[in-house]
């Protein structure tokens, strides 16, 4: 059996049967979503493949009771554990009046529930940092406890808006956690093309915070960074920048081919590590999990999405002439 | 009642709401310890402790970044762009962002944060220092865009700005700072967003105009009046999202409206006030549609002889006013 | 004439001025390898190669001040922004630094760059992918602002623009991309930028409008022709600074105007189109200056419902010229 | 006798001299704009007093006949260096027609000449860091070898075109020269409030780029800073940060009392450390400068600076419809 690395992280079978469960829903969920957009059902997806290990270590790193959010597009994996739903996400997916992020209104990928403070989001990219920063700033004012988990993509960690957030809860030591989920490139353009340096994480030190890069295909590992980042910042030590690398394994979103700029043997390559497989191999050398119990899971799984599309299929559009509400409030 | 400055104004509404409401705080560049380069924020770093009177980091991006998202759970930011030409780097978070928080969410969030800048010229600012930056966001749903002239509006344009659960944008004249005095109520009042305001009744040429100008409309209107031509004078007060009613009612009438601004004039504000005008109560009027404005210039240049060439002025408003009248 | 779609035309524009001009250079997200995540530089990097075809790093703010950086050295850059909707973080390279650069240098500077991005909907795109932007940038002078309705025109301005001596943004509405086809000859020709063209001469009604609206103006007016009714359609090409004498002309000529713009309307480019015909040919007019535009809302929702309602359409423009024509 | 620092830079007697003489004519240009704006004949000086020896250091690390510079506001060192005249300066000083940067229709510091490659500026800041990098680009795509210089202040490198121009500098390795002029403040805000990191160079590593701090009150230091950094751009090594540390002797412009958030204590302190008198310090014991040189150098430079002011005084102001000018190309 291979050495149980949950256990001195304090997570038991229990949890970390858990986490592979929501990162195998992910996957579901994200799977069922291009088959809806290439059988014509849905307009367009954009994809969580290949970085499920890293949301679902975060998230379940943090105090889903507690903590705020501000995840970006691919982030499937966190807002399913901090409280989404399957059948929510399919209904924003299909654009449907009771999309919980937005009616309807946004793209999936905008995440957006303020009972599970889950913090709307946009599509520019990186505008959700000061946001995060702004929250934990909020909260440092009203003396709560909780932190502020926020990521973003390596080519959006160029954005201005990264740097001016993250320098500002440098400057006044707010507990934000910035998370870059790397997964080498921005739509087209790979990681080299973006950046000079060598580790995303080499940034935090210009901003007088500690820089982590660890695996992304570990679930274990983000957790680990994550849970520390937490701490220090309930412990009133400041932000940290944590940087998962891993790969996307889809085009950049249904509107992509990402084989006019890199090769199948570079994606085959890279699903070697994909954690969905690696993971679930690690729990099944410890003992947490078994073919039969692999196979319940699937199948609750399957029936969960199933439930999710065929529910959010059949529910009505908002009313055309409903898009005149919530200009200003009422 | 007490007669203040405009700027005074602007100090005692902040003073005001931080008193009344513990989530209002103040962020921006030197708006602690200075108490702001025009000490719009005097005396409340003192008052309030530097937690709820921050000193940013020089980014606006942030600024308005971080009070967006501090707005989103609750507070009440108020936060200051030094001057009004520097909002340019904070577009991006309040029109992509604080815009359509609200709608985006489809009513699940808010934002209600308030943006306050120091814009105009006249005050040797030269290019940077002396813009007009309204048109940028008066085109921008979800945002209000407030432009005060008289201290008393100041104060309960404020207030109802701290006060409201949407992103305002609340421009204040620099000139009008130390230069417009008035007399405001020390008790708390607040004025409707949106809202126009008839600064002067009369029935012989209609004037619509907002912030320092309105002040150069009343001055020609005073001379204008003895010789025996009577001038209304709307104030809008609120320029983005307009009040309608007010512009209709104003400009019919006397079925001659003359448009001030002091920005440049192609796509300015006065535009959007007289196509309302256009398309509302056009038989109505009886003189086309004057407008003056800036020269469609960058900006303002800072030696004294172009920029006074660029900034209207009591004279010119007084000479385009007698043209219309004698349309 | 070679028929060819709306982005060939932007293609063999970008192409045809890189042969010609070596300072040419392209610069933006997933322009080269990728050829554009619409394909508008599709081939540009095969043919011209990876220096002058530049994938960049995603910040907006850099493309467009890198652009401006090249061009002030006397390169023609051809910055592109990926939605115009994510032009935002430029806005302050664009306003504060291209806008300005001939004016606040006395002419010693110049700034010859062009800055393209789709823009529009009716595509799913949402809020974020559907945005006009131009009535932000419609109130700086030193800014020129195109948008192009044919591919003719795509070619013709875009040509003008890359050789022009001063910024221009170059907004192409991304449903007419593959949607409208046109005549495109072979050979280099350049049209005049700050040009309206009529685009099609009409005695009973007039229609000002630009972008994608063109071609419903012209189809509506095709329908109203067999009942009699004789559309005139004016296509404002140049949107900043406009083309007054064109406006006037075109107005006056029929006396019942009609403006469309799928933006947002209050604040847009044709409430400045109204202004210019309230101001100029006010007693040319038979009827109210009627504006068709997209609702007051952030911008136009994902959902099929909503977006439909959002979006002009040729059964819209129709029923408003029909309801004009009638006045 | 102290120590001969100038020689193993290369650097002659002479050329040490012409460095000490372009700080002086600085800090002299400087002292009289406070003494016309406090007399009330021009509305608006902000300074470069106690940034001389960075300003000039740097200018002579320069190829002054190729090199491209984006000065920033307080640059009087770097942009005599480089060619402009205490007249035109003048000329700036009081917005008549006759100065090069902007014909009177800028403020004061807002630097620009085309023939001596002083790139035109703005006052929003930083906005000149991308335009720097485009230069070096367009250089690069050219062939040409020579390096772009920009500079800004400590407060500034928080905004988010620093970071956006830095990374694109880094990825395309351009010869691009970033000096930050650390002077302490940024207006009333002393740099805690501004950076959370130790020194701004530690912003280089997330660029891919060196970045290095030295004493900006010490022009050797600099000099040698520079010119190694010039000589990495032309052989096509990518750009460096390089970080001068000194103090704002002057308020931040005529508009601000300093005396609001720092003490006079403070500013005595710093002005112990004042290059104008340390570094003639220097000068002297080399016996390269001695009282007779001194008073004479100085003379030399009254004159300069009373002819320049003398003329840009009675200079015409541009004629008020000239604004119209210049918006488009002719
Ligand atoms: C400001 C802005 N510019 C451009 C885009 C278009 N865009 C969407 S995603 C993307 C690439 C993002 O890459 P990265 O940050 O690495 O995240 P990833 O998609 O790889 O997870 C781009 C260019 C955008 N959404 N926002
Ligand atoms: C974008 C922008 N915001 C605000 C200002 C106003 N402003 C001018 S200088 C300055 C402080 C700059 O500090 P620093 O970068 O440290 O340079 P220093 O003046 O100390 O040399 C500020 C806030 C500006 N010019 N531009
Ligand atoms: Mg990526
Ligand atoms: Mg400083």
């Amino acid at each position: 059996m291979v050495e149980n690395r949950h256990k001195e992280l304090g997570l038991s079978d229990e949890k970390v049967l858990e986490m592979y469960k929501v990162m195998l829903l992910s996957r579901r969920i994200d799977e069922r979503m291009w088959l809806l957009n290439r059988s014509g059902k849905i307009p367009f997806v954009v994809s969580c493949q290949g970085q499920e290990a890293a949301q679902v270590g975060a998230a379940f790193a943090l105090d889903r009771e507690n903590d705020y959010i501000l995840p970006y597009y691919r982030d499937v994996g966190v807002v399913l554990t901090f409280g989404m739903t399957a059948k929510e996400l399919m209904l924003s997916g299909f654009a449907k009046a009771e999309d919980p992020n937005s009616g309807g209104r946004q793209m999936p990928g905008h995440f957006g529930q303020k009972k599970n403070r889950i913090v709307t989001g946009s599509s520019p990219v990186t505008t959700q940092v000061p946001h995060a920063v702004g929250i934990a700033l909020a909260g440092k004012m009203e003396g709560k406890d909780f932190v502020t988990f926020t990521t973003f993509g390596e080519g959006s960690s160029n954005q201005g808006d990264f740097h001016e957030g993250a320098n500002f809860a440098g400057v006044h030591k707010l507990p934000v956690i910035f998370m870059c989920e790397n997964n080498k490139y921005a739509i087209s353009v790979p990681i080299e093309k973006q950046l000079a340096c060598e580790n995303v994480s080499d940034r935090a030190i210009g901003y007088g915070m500690p820089g982590v890069t660890v695996d992304g295909n570990d679930p274990l590992a983000v957790y680990r960074a994550v849970k520390e980042a937490a701490d220090r910042g309930r412990r009133g030590e400041g932000p940290t920048l944590v940087e998962t690398v891993s790969y996307r394994l889809t085009p950049h979103s249904s509107d992509d081919d990402d084989m006019s700029y890199r090769t199948s043997d570079e994606v085959a390559q890279a699903k070697t590590k994909d954690a969905i497989i690696t993971f679930g191999a690690y729990l099944k050398e410890n003992g947490i999990l078994n073919d039969d119990l692999e196979k319940q899971m699937n199948d609750d799984i399957m029936k969960t999405v199933n439930e999710a599309t065929d529910y959010a299929e059949n529910a009505p559009y908002a009313k055309a002439e409903s898009l005149l509400e919530y200009v200003y409030e009422k | 009642m007490p007669v203040i400055s405009y700027i005074d104004a602007v100090t005692t509404a902040i003073r005001e709401e931080m008193e009344r409401d513990s989530r209002v705080f103040v962020l921006g560049e030197d708006v602690g310890k200075k108490g702001g380069v025009f000490k719009a924020t005097n005396g409340l770093y003192e008052q309030f402790g530097e937690e709820r009177v921050i000193d940013t980091p020089l980014a606006e991006s942030a600024i308005a970044g971080v009070g967006i998202g501090a707005a989103m759970y609750g507070m009440r930011p108020i936060a200051e762009m030094q001057f009004a030409d520097f909002i340019m780097p904070a577009v991006n978070q309040i029109i992509s962002e604080a815009a359509k928080i609200r709608y985006r969410s489809n009513n699940d969030w808010d934002c209600p944060i308030v943006i306050r800048a120091p814009y105009g010229g006249g005050v040797h600012g030269a290019l940077y220092h002396s813009q007009s930056v309204e048109a940028i966001f008066a085109n921008q749903p979800g945002l209000k865009i407030v432009m005060p002239s008289t201290p008393y509006d100041v104060k309960g344009l404020l207030k109802a700005a701290i006060r409201d659960n949407d992103p305002v944008l609340f421009f204040e004249h620099k000139r009008a700072y130390r230069l417009i005095k008035g007399e405001v109520p020390n008790d708390d009042y607040v004025l409707p967003i949106g809202k126009a305001d008839v600064k002067r009744q009369g029935e012989d040429i209609t004037v619509i105009t907002y912030g320092l100008c309105v002040h150069f409309a009343l001055q020609a209107a005073e001379k204008l009046a003895s010789d025996g031509i009577s001038v209304h004078v709307l104030d809008l007060r609120t320029v983005y999202p307009l009040d309608k009613e007010a512009i209709i009612e104003a400009a019919a009438k006397t079925g001659k409206v003359l448009l001030i601004t002091e920005d440049t004039k192609e796509g300015s504000i006065i535009s959007e006030v007289s196509a309302i005008i256009a398309e509302n109560c056009l038989f109505d009027l009886d003189a086309p549609i004057m407008r003056l404005a800036g020269p469609d210039v960058p900006a303002m240049p800072y030696a004294p002889t172009m920029e006074k060439y660029f900034m209207v002025n009591p004279d010119k408003v007084e000479k385009a006013m007698r043209e219309l009248a004698e349309y």
